[in-house]
């Protein structure tokens, strides 16, 4: 559980809000996707200054002690602002993945310089069919060198560290890598989203450090925490891009009046309203239960990850819609939801996977 | 008296006369307990003490509401909740006929119907053309009412009538309550697709209602009415958790429970829309419990009015799942039928959410023109005399 | 192919709706809803005289020689009515299947009296999983003996005569039945929808008698050709109940105008039509690809199954919505429209099978 | 002339200079083959011989056009299908304007773009705000247009424009013909959200255009307008078959192809959603064909204002059940990841559809209003001075 109180944590919203809102605005976001990193350094330590890059980190390592539901309000407001680089695959998936390891020397290591943002780490899991189960790993480790391909690693073009989930015998187990080590090639691919940027990275022998006690269990818990981070990153993007419509409806002028009062409009917006409504609940509902460590953990995770990016895609395709000819402008903000919408439907599991997912646990219960 | 004092009297008189652990009056029936909480003045607790309260300001009453809510005992906090009483004692204006009449309210004494919705006013409410004429102390009323449940067993019923036909519709309407047991009021049942006849069709031939049953003035009864629906909605939005969780009990369907016992669990279509059909319940669930959280922080949440749209969904994507779960099965009905009897009642009964009390239509206007804030639709007959409208001419 | 014409086709068609506005409007329909064998024998004499009922049939056997194009026409007239009783099975699959028989005695002792109406048959094909594929078939026959159990059986309660479709050894055959005979028990079946009477059919050693020449592909055939003409009576009921509920948007006045004016309930008109054009258009088109015996008629069938099937229902289910509380009451008909839309949805199979087999035919086509 | 007559010489001409063959002109390129069809008569064979025509009637009209779709070739017709041309024919009052464009319209020696929309009239098209002022014998034009394609190349825009805002808004606007090459013209490119540029906006500082360019009267710019998108429709929808076909080939994708190709194609979920993706497109197919059957049949067919409408969902569809097949992959972009670039354009290019020429909310209420007779949505600037309506004040 969190060692951040209520109202620390809606200051810490509150002060990234403000923080985005003066340094990650819709231009700066523009410049950043112009980029060939897709990360915007400065910003990047503004964050890091915040302390959001230690939010899973325990005190001792130099982190907050915080939660995923801390985890979960902080994306909500990355997501309202498209936020790009390595907050995900950095603070969450990589801080979540050594947290949990036996290992005190990589801890000792590793998390410090996570946590105050020196070092980004990226976390590489599925291979090319781009599941995110224990299924699809395509990395195999033998000894202590790593052979094969880990596709759609997020923000590894930055990174500092890899962790490279591997099979290994039987089981699995997690590596540290040095990107820049012989025998690791990094293929940075071209997305549709250039606000997220994602590698696939090919092992040829590549000299790699087992973090000791990280098993597959370990490494479905990490994406548990990587998905209702992400759920909120949704749930957040998703009220964004409303707001920001339901806004044009009331002041677009067609016809002697607002469009926002032609029935048919106002109606495809009351329905979308239950959708970013229904998103925020499960994205929230998914932190507690994962923080509580409860039985519902697993039922209220996967009906987040289809909820909330079932909802954000719905409500950011509905977007272009009502905003007409506008938004089928470059210049106009809709289509950045849309892109993010994409990716974040496929990222750590699609929503088909999730509903199986989701009546499974829903049985275990039953 | 202070907080305390409430506090040790109010307690004092739940453990005196009421069974906490056996939910039930220790001596005598449930009216019995209702009469005694009445005479102690605990039922209405803000109302002044000649008014049948304790003349206790806001926090004073939350300490009774509490207590009687720890104890799980009914009958306090009427003030609020019993919205029939709330709105004589607060818009009529006969002295005899509130002092007559609130006692029975309050102990429960008389049950109450609605005679609003009319064959031509169902959305449109306010279209209402049941008359009231005014004859000396009496008003005569004429019309037809319709989808009024509990009409036969009802003392009283809640009665919009049009007492002004030439000024605009919402303008012209007077609230009266209306005795039921009389000669010109005939009440016939209406079968409804279910098979079910909750709702009555009532004809009203010359039935009269005392003048000093008008709650609020002449051509004042829309304005009552708005507002005893305003306090109902926020009583509802507050108990929506738990009403719904209670109703849910017979309401809510395992489809996991009965698609194994079709034995096509294990189909991955199935399984898909089993996902999908029970998220949007739960999600309507972890909206309504996020929505009292923020409440109970004091801040107001638009995610109330959700509720009733989000649950026709729920009924209606519930009645195609488990009829695709059934397959052909599903062609059935009655009682050698169990599955297919349930799952058709269903099918017809989601209606009555997705039409009744507010079609998903109007439902959808008011969220956006109340939660969203978009523009009122157009209503051409806002300023017209109602006996000029289309409501009128046809 | 018909040797009916197409201007004999429309003259059928529009007497056929005249004789059905005559003595099978609402009133009547109701009537027989009441009855405890859901048929009128009646207006089956004056469907008869019409020689609807011999439409399938060969002159050289008292039929007219028509083809499922002028089947399915004049199902669109009986879907619009509601129309209840034998219809279907007698004049639709029972005369389909003894037509495509090499049994001259049973051809020429059966299809006469089918033909003109004197004789009601009814098919027994599906067993208690009600799938209507060769897998689900409840009867096998021993020498000339059934046993087992047939269901959702269509008016049969009514029929003089039993086809019934039983394993035999490896295959499929058809057997012609008594169902007066010992060791035949009739359950009709309680339905939501009485305007269509089913009944479960069990076999005790029941006498039957072989009809030569049929197997499972004259079975499918017959299927096929059932479909077809229910995809007619769906795309008929489907634009009737359309037309009623437009009628009524036209003229319920509510807040001082038509709620057809109402935006968001034109729209919803709007995307109804599309439906309802697309189920005349598919039901049509399968009846032309089935009587040329085109390749693409396989995909055809499907596609018009499963589309008239949800257009008829999606267009039910929403006229009870567009119509408001009137509509929540017995007296009116748009409920009417929604039970049988229910059983038409799975008569010969419910929409997902007929998706998976219209990909099929897909992939065939490929 | 009898109809045998036409029929001889038409087919003459053609065999003379068309090779039906090799669908080309037996000499010369198909601008010269277009100068000839225009100076024989042909391409307007309606109109007056003195108007470039051959003065024939309808069913004379149709010989010439039957003989030229045998023969494959362009040209003939255009008294129907070049819009442009029948306007000016029809409206525009100017003899030497007329007799100077007309024919380079006709031989599309000329390029044509639209300067209709505005960024404060898009659906609202009546709503435009772009002034043409009277000076002398010119207009002088002022304001923004946007969604012209093709105003690069163009020689003429056809131009909406205001010229008198003291009557309601349907009413003060003119249709002029403009010269798009003058200094007072500015286009830039819009970028789009696929990555294209097909479209424009034209900036117009004091541009001028001669008054005799006008068609229709001042002030009935609307109603030529409205006369013109009436004949587009008609052909569109007699065409569309055969336009959406062909347009088809490569808008058309095989889902089966692709889910093959994934691996996918034996996943229960991805088949199901192949099929309705590809009903949908099917079904459309077989409406327009039975449409074009009735029409051909005499009668008038509704179906074919439900074609766009329809091709948005098509389209949408499409995209959606593709990315499903792609699955992770569809997050992906660029040449190397063909099928990823792919899904996305269609993605971002069905709203073309659902958007571009009358969104689909649009295209429900054409659909609603002429097809089904529902009432016209209430226009509350209807009957309003544009100076004074909420296009103008804000």
């Amino acid at each position: 559980m969190t060692m951040i109180g209520i109202e620390e944590r809606t200051a810490i919203r509150e002060g990234f809000a403000r923080l985005l809102a003066d340094k990650a605005d819709e231009a700066a976001l523009r410049r950043v996707m112009a980029t060939e990193s897709g990360h915007d350094a400065g910003l990047w330590s503004a964050i890091a200054d915040m302390g959001l890059t230690a939010l899973l980190i325990d005190p001792e390592h130099g982190g907050v002690g915080g939660s995923i539901v801390d985890v979960e309000a902080v994306f909500e407001e990355a997501g309202a602002a498209l936020l790009a680089g390595p907050l995900l695959s950095s603070a969450v998936m990589a801080a979540t993945l050594i947290s949990a390891s036996s290992d005190g020397d990589a801890k000792a290591r590793l998390l410090p310089a996570i946590a105050s943002g020196q070092t980004i780490a990226s976390v590489a899991v599925t291979g090319d069919k781009g599941l995110w189960t224990l299924d699809d790993i395509g990395v195999s480790a033998t000894g202590s060198a790593l052979n094969g391909a880990a596709n759609y690693v997020i923000a590894a073009n930055v990174a500092d560290l890899l962790l490279v989930v591997a099979k290994n015998g039987d089981g699995v187990a997690v590596y540290e890598v040095d990107p820049g080590a012989g025998g690791v090639t990094l293929e940075a691919l071209k997305g549709w989203d250039s606000t997220i940027r994602l590698s696939r990275i090919v092992f040829d022998a590549a000299p790699a450090t087992r973090i000791a006690g990280l098993d597959g269990a370990a490494v479905e818990r990490m994406l548990d925490v990587a998905r209702v981070a992400l759920a909120g990153e949704q749930a957040g993007a998703c009220r964004r891009i409303f707001d920001i419509t339901v806004e044009y409806l009331r002041t677009r002028v067609q016809f002697g009046r607002p469009i926002g009062g032609f029935q048919a409009v106002k109606h495809i917006a009351a329905d979308l309203l239950i959708e970013v409504e229904s998103a925020t609940s499960a994205a929230r509902a998914a932190a507690q239960a994962l923080a509580a460590g409860g039985k519902d953990a697993p039922e209220l995770v996967s009906l987040a990850a289809f909820a909330c990016a079932d909802a954000f895609h719905e409500v950011a395709a509905a977007a272009i819609q009502l905003h007409g000819g506008i938004a089928f402008t470059w210049e106009h903000p809709a289509h950045l939801y849309l892109r993010r919408a994409r990716v974040d439907a496929q990222l750590f599991g699609a929503s088909d996977y999730h509903r199986e997912r989701y009546v499974s646990a829903l049985e275990n219960a039953a | 008296m202070s907080s305390t004092d409430i506090k040790t009297e109010v307690e004092a008189f739940l453990t005196a006369h009421w069974d906490s652990e056996a939910r039930r009056p220790r001596e005598g029936a449930t009216r019995d307990w209702m009469q005694k909480v009445f005479e102690a003045g605990w039922a209405v607790a803000s109302w002044p003490r000649e008014w049948f309260g304790r003349g206790l300001d806001k926090d004073e009453s939350k300490i009774v509401l509490s207590a009687f809510r720890k104890a799980k005992a009914p009958g306090a906090g009427q003030d609020r909740t019993n919205i029939t009483a709330a709105s004589l004692m607060n818009f009529a204006s006969d002295e005899d006929f509130k002092r007559e009449i609130l006692p029975q309210l309050l102990t429960g004494k008389v049950q109450i119907c609605l005679l609003y919705s009319e064959p031509g006013a169902g959305s449109d409410l306010a279209a209402i053309r049941t008359r009231a004429e005014r004859q000396g102390d009496d008003y005569v009323i004429n019309g037809q009412k319709v989808w009024t449940s509990g009409a036969r067993t009802a003392d009283y019923g809640l009665l919009l009538a049009r007492t002004d036909w030439d000024v605009p519709k919402h303008q012209g309407i007077s609230f009266l309550v209306c005795p039921m047991r009389q000669p010109g009021i005939d009440i016939r049942p209406i079968n409804q697709i279910t098979g079910d006849s909750h709702f009555n069709e009532v004809f009203i031939d010359n039935a009269t209602v005392p003048a000093k049953n008008r709650i609020g003035a002449e051509g004042e009864g829309w304005k009552v009415l708005q507002t005893a629906l305003a306090v109902e909605r926020l009583i509802m939005g507050e108990g929506a958790g738990e009403r719904r969780q209670g109703s849910s009990k017979s309401n809510v369907v395992s489809l996991i429970a009965i698609a194994k016992e079709a034995g096509k669990l294990q189909d991955p279509l199935i399984r898909q829309k089993i996902a999908q059909a029970t998220a949007y319940r739960q999600l309507n669930a972890l909206n309504i419990a996020r929505a009292k959280e923020e409440m109970a922080q004091g801040s107001s949440s638009p995610i109330m009015s959700l509720g009733k749209l989000a649950m026709s969904r729920i009924l209606h994507t519930d009645a195609a799942v488990m009829t695709q779960i059934l397959g052909a099965a599903s062609m059935l009905d009655g009682e050698a039928h169990e599955r297919a009897a349930d799952v058709n009642y269903r099918t017809a009964n989601a209606y009555m959410t997705s039409i009744g009390g507010g079609t998903d239509q109007i439902q959808r206007n008011i969220i956006s023109e109340r939660v969203l804030g978009l523009p009122r639709e157009v209503e051409l007959d806002r300023d017209v005399p109602f006996r000029t409208s289309r409501a009128v001419t046809g």
